[in-house]
């Protein structure tokens, strides 16, 4: 097992592809993404209630190498300021195949 | 107007549908349409809609008539959001203004199906072009929204400094405006051959699927009743006079263009209605 | 009984639908109908049984025996649980036997919308405040399993203890009643004007969204076969007999009222089903 | 060949609802069909043409033709995947090019529903046996690239090491499988006494839901389209001659045997198409 | 980059309103929701079977101040005790923007 | 509370069962499922475009006593290196109830 960092980004669902593709440029190869999130923060309840999906929230989860993780931190920090959402980061193991 | 015709109207199964889900969130019910199902329900109203315009528009073609709606409803996307930030911008900040006048400037999917369903049901004609004007009022009110929030905004790396590309995308190619104008030019395409076989798909359930959407519109709307609240005396007065004034203009200009009754209650509709969809690409923190 | 007539019954395409999904489930097969499609097709089942049982409630209107049948299936939803409760609570604790008896004594959608088609496509006539009546049946059941795990239960902080408040709440006011009575009272109201123009929705692709549906429950029920085998041979047995009991019961008081025989049906039904939602509010750890 | 039947044929609505996908990805709207409105589509697709399979196949029976029929699907099942594995095997290690065999084997449920819209809008009669037929063809083509990776592979922990009962299983069990023979068997022996009433859910929205089911199959399309071009020159003319190939072999098998035009088109799209789903149980690290 | 704790609550969906009404009374303002949860615990499978949802997870993800952590655990342990789940807390970094 | 390993298993939904097995032969009595996860890694993007749901994946969230965590990774880490996916593990704590 290898000690990587799991970031947990929560954002609009429209910015998704926004935020994959930053975490591409910052050279991440793998990324899961939980669709369906709803929320309150700052900006109020979800709504969805139109017909597009522009308020519903995503849940990009993603494990780095420990030393890949400023990096990561730092392509994710723009998003966030320029779209609210969330992005924990938190220590975990690696479960290697 | 007479009376028992409006509360004829309110008492048809779309509209008391819509009440049952105001009712239902208001006592607190359970009851909910989860995810994904109203993005099916709209999917299919827009497929519908946009494919039984385009084959009306084939039967009608494009005449001088069609084409001067276009232009006025065009024009009013531009015009709506331009004055409604000058007056929302009397009490709240430039960012907020613009978010607020490309909400109204853009128009409501919803209202504009629930409209059409009433003109159907009360064997009032309309024209297929309505739908394409429906679809091309989204994309101006979002672009001048963002631009107003630019001219008004210093802070270059907030929201409002989206690159254009990313602009224009967002306005022009967002989901519901390409399946909208795509189910048009279909309809269109294969007016004579498919309309007769897609019938029992695209006019049959209609009434019905509306019904579910609004349910669950009825369930929204009734939970973002507090946030109106929240939002303070003036704007709550601008979200009641603004569509009755913009519903009032659409109904003016469309006497002056000499269109039909149909085609006149749409247009008051697309002016009057107000959408939430706009307003993403322009929030603030 | 007709023996043939008791397998073309189960010939018929929900049945076997049913029997397909139990099967596929049995080979584990993965076969699935991901969530919330379940939900969309109960929904859409609820809302046209609901529509419909309206439209027929509004051209029979409320007699003398309408409103005795709603009383019987009333009195039924208060004495099944009560006397399900006393012969359970031979070998569970209070608790579970108050989850027991409130299952037993509410009423499954799924069955009651079966038995419909049933009559429909045998075209058995059947009053539409049968529908009422299984709206009105679900909440009693729970009030008086609560009422009863409450007075055998003295760890005032478990499950039992919801405040009345939301016990009422729960009971009354939860997604499925609110949507089928709501319909039912739309259906009546716009029985005239919309009957015909919603058939598309609301009629006829009933019997293949029921198939659709009972493709699911045939999946669900076949997964749940162990929880059975797990429950130990009294509840088995309870599980078996009661439900015929109460059928039974149904019928006897059907004839005492002098009920057509499609209501017969539907009231067995009703007092023979039993339903996993009831017991939520009063599940024990 | 007429080439204005061609292009009247791509002038359809489903095919053009495909291409609006295809479209609205390669303009990269936000345009899309969230999961698991797909699975519903299809589950629906499937259901439909496996029950209208089962009602054409209980009125035309089972005559030596059809079974020969089944025989040659069978066969090209078996064939198709070898003579595939040893071309791809040039190129690619064995674990590859067995999945890639196992692909072309298989078939596809899309493009064979979109055959069948196709026959029925052209009035080309064709047996509902072909249904069967492909539901035959899905598990032997999995099993052959099963035994293809295995003959070749020595790494025993790889996913080519399934138990054998966990091969057969996927191989023959997979849902698609189950409710495309499961509504086949149930529309045969209900065919005299429910396909009327089921036809307002089986057949009349089915062209509308091939075209929504398309439009999402054109949104996914588009976005593989990158990863056809990293397959690299030789798997792209593999894939592009291979299924050109398949299809004139079913047409010649089709001519061989005597089949009708409407059977033998059917024949050919199930020897030419190629499904993802086979390459599941083989895919490699 | 702020300590903060991240709580990850699984419980009934019925009860998903009474989690967000007892973060709310604990003074949390945002808070994320997974809505579509199945699972297996000491009260036996998900069921999802009758026409209500009765019987279906929820997952909601909250991350709060260190110093605000105990009384988010006191507010959620109640209902735990009456209706079953689960409750995890974990050590995070948010990003600020 | 007390200290757990909370593991997190993303694999295809295909072999979603195959996970909850090992699970349960390993001991864990409890776990919840997030079904609807898509995601890019070393194999790709999820597909999900015929009829079957082969390319999609899920998510497997448990929490079990350290004690029991190298037996739990253990009994995931063959249907790893079979099938891919990733299995994260971080420490938690659990709240009593
Ligand atoms: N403290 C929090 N914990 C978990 N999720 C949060 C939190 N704050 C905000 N979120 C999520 O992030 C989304 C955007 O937050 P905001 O930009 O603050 O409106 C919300 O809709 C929630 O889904
Ligand atoms: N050890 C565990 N790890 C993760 N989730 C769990 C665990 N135990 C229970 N759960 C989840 O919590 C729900 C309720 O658990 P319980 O109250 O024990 O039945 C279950 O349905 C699971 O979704
Ligand atoms: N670094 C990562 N962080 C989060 N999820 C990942 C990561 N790598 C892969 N995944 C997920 O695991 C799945 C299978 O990965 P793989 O076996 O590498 O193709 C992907 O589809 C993603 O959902
Ligand atoms: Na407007
Ligand atoms: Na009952
Ligand atoms: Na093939």
């Amino acid at each position: 097992m290898k000690s990587v960092k799991r970031f947990e980004i929560i954002i609009e669902r429209l910015h998704a592809r926004d935020v994959t593709d930053a975490l591409e440029r910052a050279g991440v190869t793998g990324y899961s993404l939980l669709r369906d999130v709803t929320g309150t923060g700052d900006r109020g309840d979800r709504a969805g209630d139109e017909l597009t999906d522009v308020f519903r929230n995503c849940c990009v989860i993603v494990a780095v190498p420990v030393e890949a993780a400023d990096e990561v931190v730092e392509s994710i920090r723009p998003l966030l300021k320029a779209y609210g959402g969330v992005c924990l980061v938190s220590d975990a193991l690696w479960v290697n195949h | 107007m007479d009376l028992s015709l409006v509360i004829d109207n309110l008492l048809n199964a779309p509209v008391l549908f819509f009440l049952l889900g105001a009712a239902a969130a208001w006592v607190k019910s359970d009851l909910e349409i989860p995810s994904p199902i109203p993005k099916l329900l709209s999917l299919y109203l827009l497929l519908s809609i946009g494919f039984r315009g385009g084959v009306e528009l084939a039967h009608g073609g494009l005449s001088a008539g069609v084409l001067t709606m276009l232009g006025v409803c065009v024009a009013m996307a531009l015009l709506v959001p331009l004055w409604s930030f000058f007056i929302v911008r009397l009490r709240l900040d430039a960012a907020n203004a613009a978010a607020i006048a490309a909400t109204y400037g853009s128009v409501s999917a919803v209202t504009f199906v629930t409209a059409v369903n009433f003109l159907r049901q009360s064997n009032v004609p309309f024209g297929g072009h309505m739908v394409a004007a429906m679809a091309l009022m989204e994309s101006p009110a979002i672009v001048v929204g963002i631009v107003l929030a630019r001219m008004n905004d210093r802070d270059t790396t907030g929201p409002s400094y989206l690159p254009w590309g990313k602009v224009f995308h967002e306005a022009f190619l967002n989901g519901a405006v390409v399946l909208l104008l795509g189910s048009l030019v279909i309809g269109a395409i294969t007016a004579n051959k498919d309309a007769k076989s897609l019938a029992a798909f695209v006019d049959h359930p209609f009434k019905g699927v509306l019904c579910l959407f609004l349910l669950d519109m009825g369930l929204v709307a009734a939970r973002r009743m507090g946030d109106l609240r929240r939002s303070g005396l003036f704007l709550g007065l601008f979200a009641v006079t603004a569509p009755m004034a913009h519903a009032l203009m659409g109904i003016g200009l469309a006497k002056l263009i000499g269109a039909g009754a149909g085609d006149a209650l749409l247009l008051a509709v697309l002016c009057g209605s107000a959408s939430y969809t706009s307003q993403s690409p322009l929030r603030c923190d």
